[in-house]
């Protein structure tokens, strides 16, 4: 019997109706029946954060029409959080963009045209030309990409291979630039490999959490539900929150540290001082694994070469540039970072420092540090990174279940695509970087391109590529699967210009129209999360694989279609230099795409029936138009990278394994995760009898840096008379061009507001609900007044988040970035609030 | 016509007929009154602006104000055959909540005191009270993380409590159950209106409707010793338990 | 479209005006009734902020104790 | 015509100048005929809403009060029903309802006597005595029509409707029962200004000031008993002018009652 679709649903909702006024309806229960048999459902991870919850969705008909937590996932055991619950609703917004668009006036591409739909063949086609042309002109560097820590990790592997390994452009750099980047280089630079080295399980095992900069509350939901569980269920468990203002984290803290911004590095010093003035270093753990470093100090803030703050920086240029000291030496030094003089710069009173100091030291405490965006969005947050390893460090607190620091991931993949597959402007996948001709001649032999493809030169990185497009240097430019018009900093003097500059042409590929869509010179519609075959690698290291659910609508296709498809845009005589040619003669006339996709490697896995444990079949619109498993040939080799290559520590699973599990934690070797590494026992690659060892360095020792405060690129004066720390909500994920787009969710949070100190805001003549103006050296936006709710502002500092594309929150923003790892200060400017006149 | 034709004289059968038609009238007016009286029964389920006591429509002129003054748009009038007085202000709060304007421009436009001017803290005002009525679909009751009620509430942490509890059936996440505490709550209704369910799980009611009341001969003990700092009696006499030298009930503060 | 399910519950003797009501409702619909007073009914409309208004007007039907949300699905037409 | 047009273009300006708030944001007067306030300093409220609530048990605040006192204070002066011929919105329904009767040519189903009104104002008091509030106000037609105007309801078709209906059927429609009028028409047998038959002498018993005078028994006396003063003390007239306009002798204008 065939029912319409209609009737079903009714037939559902009548059963279901039914069985809860206790009565039986056998007909409609029947239909039901018939109707919820086909249903199919499902894992994908949530498209949002870090965490990585899984969820089962169901389609129907082509269609995503219910979704659920997965109720067997190790991470979320069913549960979501309120952007989690309304996924199935993500990709039915209405605006959805279903055909390129390139800006056209009479019929041809004009900078100043008018969007106008065109076939993927024009746009693929005016997008060629344009980047042929830059890279005969200016070279390589002149084309660049902006990706994405949303990507899947295929399409992070797809983009790196064709711009740093087609185009011979380093120009590529993800999102998580704005977001982990301060993480990834403390983590270098102390332990020489990215990412925590334990997992979610900790959550079970602390006695204490010191939540440093997170809104843990809000950000990851899920994990704090967690953390929650643990200490409610174990009374002996503390919670400490250190912020710049009081968030949802402070209700269930036990400690709780509000200080002034910039001065977290006093007081993480202040910690590692109390540790050895009260003899709490583990002597014996610093001896054998850790060795001692003075980092060199004056180092500017990220800014232009010609702003007075980087001309008066001495190191400005050689940041990361550090010299070995003795323990004697470092002891030394942290002993200026007395409790008095920590109290007085911080405004943290001296009890509750030292009772976090504590914590730490307390040899019978097992200690979690977690941290976001408060560490690493700072113009110190390499060092800010450095300095909290440094005291899991000096106490042993590290690599074992319950004991670590662990930094939160903001985005779903920012470890999976953005780290792992290197994404970022200096870096190659597994750990590698550009830099290192090992590593980039490694790297040519598993991509099989002829020695010398590889720049070795570190390309533009987020906020310097923003720079170069408005200096005319970078002049054909991709963003993928972002919204940096939105999310970038000082976009007004930066970002905007570069993207208008009528000598670029920027490509923005994106499921909506966003602000960055809108400021392009061609508008790509793409496909979203379940609208194709992905996977994601969040925060503990586990990588989670899903299948594509359902169609992507109109002629929307996914970012790896795009990529790869591009390719065959570009002979390989057009974009390489005749002596590269001349290594590999077989590649004369051949495409880009010949070379680096169809290349025996990856096109090796056959068309084949994707299905699941129970025999249902999924779309794979990639394989149908390439012929061959795309997705699945892309990981294979990217897995070569980690089985073969010169890091250690970076095995994973096989790709039908992924597709079988719920997410496994790498490094995956002999069949078993890793939950804690660098700890003999947990980690395979640790030798017996060695305890612990911090492989990433030759000599298995990790890295105790000497670092001590240096303040802000900007600080507030008489005129910008406030702190300005751009953020986000619970119920809207970053730049909100997703959650807006569901209505209860926009009901919800329709409209960002400035949260404020109620005397700050009476001082200023100014009610809770009155428009304000408010404004930076980089522009002026307007927004309603909240003196109460979620955010209690400290006098003197202000909160905006960013999701609000009516308000536009970063063009206030400064774009200083720590200059060690270029990762973006939005937590601290300077502002002011003013009454509109009305 | 006639009347107009002849004024001077009404005649005797015309003058009783008037008396009649005017006695007629005038019940039909009463009728008439009443049955707005009675629709004014329902006035027991609408939400009025703050400063508004329970005799607030026999004091309310239906001027509209107030309304007027709503910088938000929150209050409405009732329409003419809209329950809960006709003319007389209320608002919708899944609608528009009330935005609790910290200057009460709604009172101050109040020409009667039908909205009491001695309420000039907006925290203090008592339009309504949130009450969660469905626990069975409320996200937060089921686990997940919303909680967009607590993060919409302009007394966050007072009016609306989070309440911490295991989640038996995960075995590792917090039930964050929301809880409504009567004497910070307002009535705002931004609770209602934020509620991302497609029937809101919570609701503002009108807080006679909802409250409770505690029988008057009963104390809470516990608050009772917290107020007096001890026991209301004197202390009475406990004898150590008698334990082995190693008991295996001590143990340490902080947990292995 | 969008479908809601709502359990009405009506006092037994009132439960024959009401169900005349609820039949006279745009897009209401119903699928049965118990005999202690409980009606099965179905409400549809295009706009999902009709059908929350529909469901909440169930609730101002005189007579009625109560009316349950069961069941409800939202999506936009394709 | 002059003193009817005068009366139009004084009831519109008021309508407008309660509508330029919401319309145009220009917020000259807010609030509507049940109260307001004008330019943020004069308040203004009607005397029997506020007696209402007084009478069940209210103590109102001092600016509806002021309010209520300025009302009356102007309309000792001008003439109590001036409120009715010149500001309420109602007029121009009642209006239209007896010239659609009139040009129908049917007569109308029932009238009423002027003292009904007086009943009807006694009711509406105990009525709000009894009930505790002013129950009157859910069902005023005077206050409805004109705040379903100002505040857009959809209540001003059904309410325009009743009292156009009623006009067209009963000999002056509402207006000859509206306790509010009757409440001014008490303050109109003090009021200062009056209509008065002061070319009496000259009328030729047209009638035609019968004809369209809304209350034409307070015409009767004045006009036709030489032994009285000309001038028409009944608080039941309205000032409206309209047989100023229409006497072909000139025999009415407006004057002093003394």
């Amino acid at each position: 019997m065939k029912l319409s679709r209609r009737k079903f649903i009714k037939a559902n909702a009548v059963a279901a109706t039914a069985v809860a006024a206790g009565m039986s309806i056998p007909k409609a229960e029947a239909l039901a029946k018939e109707g919820d048999l086909d249903i199919r459902w499902d894992k994908a991870p949530c498209r949002f954060c870090g965490t990585g919850c899984s969820v089962l969705v169901g389609t129907k008909n082509g269609r995503m029409v219910a979704s659920q937590g997965d109720p067997d996932a190790p991470v979320n055991r069913g549960l979501n959080c309120i952007k989690g619950y309304f996924l199935s609703k993500i990709m039915y917004g209405r605006d959805r963009l279903k055909t390129p668009m390139l800006r056209k006036r009479n019929g041809k591409y004009d900078k100043e045209g008018e969007f106008t739909p065109v076939s993927w063949d024009e746009a693929f086609d005016i997008m060629a030309v344009k980047f042929k042309e830059a890279i005969k002109k200016k070279g390589p560097t002149s084309v660049g990409m902006f990706g994405s820590g949303q990507w899947t990790i295929f399409e992070g592997y797809a983009a790196s291979k064709l711009i740093k390994g087609g185009f011979r452009s380093n120009n590529l750099d993800p999102n998580a630039r704005h977001c982990m980047a301060s993480a990834v280089a403390g983590f270098i630079r102390t332990f020489g490999s990215d990412e925590p080295m334990g997992c979610y399980d900790d959550l079970e095992y602390a006695d204490g959490f010191v939540l440093w900069g997170s809104n843990m509350a809000e950000m990851h939901p899920i994990l704090w539900s967690r953390l929650t569980d643990r200490r409610l269920t174990a009374p002996h468990v503390k919670v400490a929150v250190l912020s710049t203002f009081e968030n949802r984290g402070y209700e269930l803290a036990d400690l709780t540290l509000t200080f002034k911004p910039q001065t977290d590095l006093y007081i993480l010093n202040f910690i590692a001082n109390y540790i050895v003035q009260n003899n709490a270093v583990n002597e014996d753990f610093v001896a054998k694994h850790a060795t001692f470093k003075q980092g060199n100090t004056d180092i500017g803030y990220g800014l232009r070469p010609t702003d007075p703050r980087e001309k008066a920086a001495k190191n400005a240029k050689k940041a990361g540039g550090s010299k070995d000291i003795t323990f004697a030496e470092y002891k030394k030094f942290i002993s200026q970072f007395t409790l008095e003089k920590t109290s007085k710069e911080t405004g943290v009173p001296e009890a509750n420092l030292v009772e976090l100091a504590k914590m730490y030291a307390d040899p019978k405490r097992k200690i979690v540090s977690y941290w976001t965006m408060g560490f690493n969005q700072h113009t110190r947050g390499t060092w800010a990174n450095n300095l909290i390893y440094n005291i899991h460090l000096l106490t042993g607190k590290i690599s074992e279940p319950g004991n670590g620091p662990f930094s939160l991931t903001g985005q779903p993949s920012a470890c999976g695509t953005a780290r792992e597959v290197g994404t970022f402007a200096h870096r190659l996948p597994a750990d590698l970087v550009v830099k290192k001709e090992a590593h980039r001649t490694f790297t040519e032999k598993i991509w099989k391109l002829p020695k010398g493809t590889l720049n070795g030169k570190v390309g533009y990185h987020a906020v310097l590529q923003n720079r170069m497009l408005k200096d005319g240097k970078l002049n054909a430019y991709w963003v993928m699967c972002n919204n940096n018009m939105q999310a970038g900093p000082n976009f007004n003097d930066e970002a905007y210009p570069g993207y208008r500059n009528p000598e670029n042409f920027i490509v923005v590929t994106d499921p909506y129209p966003t602000v960055t869509a809108m400021a392009a010179d061609l508008m790509l519609p793409t496909a979203m999360w379940a609208e194709k075959e992905g996977a994601y690698g969040n925060a503990e290291r586990r990588s989670q694989f899903w299948r594509q659910q359902v169609k992507p609508p109109g002629e929307a296709k996914s970012d790896l279609w795009q990529l790869v498809e591009f390719s065959k845009r570009f002979k390989v005589e057009e974009v390489w230099p005749e002596d590269l040619i001349a290594q590999k003669p077989e590649y004369r006339g051949k495409t880009l795409y010949d070379i680096l996709f169809a290349n025996g490697q990856i096109d090796k896995f056959p068309k084949q029936k994707v299905t699941d444990a129970v025999g249902n079949v999924y779309d794979s619109d990639e394989m149908d138009h390439f012929g061959y498993y795309l997705q699945k040939g892309i990981y294979e080799e990217y897995r070569l990278f980690g089985l073969q290559g010169p890091k250690k520590g970076h095995e994973l699973g096989s790709f039908d394994d992924y597709h079988k599990s719920r997410g496994l934690r790498w490094p995956v070797v002999d069949g078993k995760e890793t939950l804690w590494r660098y700890r003999e026992g947990y980690d395979p690659h640790v030798a017996k009898g060695s305890g612990i060892q911090f492989y990433g360095n030759k000599d298995n020792k990790a890295r105790i840096f000497a670092l001590p405060y240096e303040p802000p690129a900007e600080m507030p004066d008489k005129e910008y008379d406030l702190w300005l720390c751009t953020g986000r909500v619970l119920e809207h994920w970053h730049t909100g061009s997703m959650t807006q787009r569901v209505p209860e969710l926009y009901r919800a949070v329709p409209n960002a507001v400035l949260f404020m100190n109620p005397e700050d805001a009476k001082s200023r003549g100014l009610r809770r609900g009155m428009t304000a103006k408010i404004s930076t050296r980089r522009g002026m936006i307007e927004a309603s007044i909240e003196t109460r709710g979620r955010n209690r502002m400290p006098k003197g500092m202000v909160f905006l988040p960013f999701f609000d594309a009516r308000r536009l929150a970063n063009k206030l923003t400064l774009d200083a970035t720590c200059p060690i790892s270029k990762e973006t200060d939005y937590k601290k400017c300077a502002v002011k609030v003013e009454r509109t006149k009305a | 016509m006639k009347q107009a034709n002849n004024p001077t004289k009404p005649e005797i059968s015309s003058r009783r007929q008037f008396l009649a038609s005017s006695a007629t009238a005038a019940c039909g007016v009463a009728l008439f009154g009443l049955g707005g009286c009675v629709g004014s029964d329902e006035s027991g389920v609408m939400l009025r602006p703050p400063g508004a006591s329970k005799e607030f429509l026999s004091a309310c002129i239906r001027c509209g104000q107030c309304v007027r003054a709503c910088p938000y748009n929150t209050l409405k009038l009732v329409s003419l055959f809209g329950k809960g007085g006709t003319g007389s202000p209320h608002y919708e709060p899944r609608q528009i909540p009330c935005e609790m304007c910290e200057n009460l421009p709604c009172i101050k436009a109040c020409p009667t005191g039908a909205l009491d001017p001695e309420l000039t803290d907006v925290n203090k005002a008592k339009m309504g009270i949130a009450v969660l009525v469905d626990q069975e679909t409320c996200l937060n009751y089921l686990g997940l993380r919303c909680g967009v009620c607590y993060r919409a509430c302009p007394s966050i942490d007072k009016a609306i409590t989070l309440d911490a509890q295991h989640n038996q059936r995960s075995g590792k996440h917090t039930l964050f159950l929301p809880k409504v505490h009567s004497d910070h709550c307002t009535g705002c209704g931004k609770c209602e209106k934020s509620c991302v369910l497609e029937t809101p799980a919570i609701k503002v009611l009108p807080r006679d409707l909802a409250k409770g009341e505690l029988g008057h001969h009963y104390r809470l003990g516990w608050e009772e010793k917290q107020k007096k700092g001890k026991s209301l009696i004197p202390e009475a006499l406990d004898l150590p338990d008698r334990m082995p030298e190693f008991s295996p009930l001590s143990h340490d503060e902080v947990k292995p | 479209m969008n479908i809601a399910g709502v359990v009405v519950h009506a006092r037994p003797e009132d439960a024959a005006l009401i169900q005349a009501e609820i039949s006279t409702m745009p897009g209401a619909e119903i699928h049965g009734v118990k005999e202690n007073g409980r009606i099965v009914v179905t409400v549809e409309d295009e706009d999902y902020k009709k059908t929350s208004d529909a469901v909440l007007n169930l609730h101002q039907i005189k007579g009625v104790l109560s009316a349950t949300l069961v069941y409800q699905h939202c999506e936009e037409d394709s | 015509m002059k003193w009817l047009i005068l009366r139009r273009i004084s009831q519109l300006t008021i309508l407008t100048l309660f509508l330029l708030g919401p319309l145009a944001g220009i917020w000259i007067v807010r609030g509507n005929l049940a109260g307001s306030m004008t330019l943020g300093v004069l308040p203004l409220t009607d005397p029997l809403a506020l007696l209402q609530t007084m009478v069940a048990g209210h103590t109102p605040a001092t600016t509806a009060l002021f309010g209520a006192l300025i009302v009356m204070a102007l309309y000792l002066f001008v003439g109590g029903r001036v409120f009715c011929a010149w500001i309420c919105p109602v007029n121009i329904i009642t209006d239209s309802g007896e010239w659609l009767n009139k040009r129908l040519g049917f007569k109308h189903a029932g009238s009423t006597g002027p003292g009904l009104r007086y009943w009807l104002l006694a009711m509406v008091i105990v009525l709000a005595g009894l009930t505790g509030m002013a129950t009157w106000e859910t069902v005023n037609p005077t206050n409805v029509m004109a705040r379903s105007l100002i505040f857009a309801s959809s209540g001003a078709i059904w309410m325009a409707a009743f009292l156009f209906i009623m006009a067209l059927l009963i000999k002056g429609g509402w207006c000859r029962i509206c306790p509010t009028g009757a409440l001014y028409s008490l303050l109109g047998y003090a009021s200062l200004l009056k209509v008065s038959a002061t070319n009496r002498e000259n009328c030729d018993n047209c009638k035609a000031c019968y004809q369209v005078c809304p209350e034409p028994q307070v015409l009767v006396d004045p006009l036709k008993t030489t032994t009285i003063s000309p001038v028409i003390r009944s608080g039941q007239c309205t000032n409206c002018g309209r047989c100023i306009d229409v006497c072909g002798q000139d025999v009415f204008r407006f004057a002093s009652r003394f």
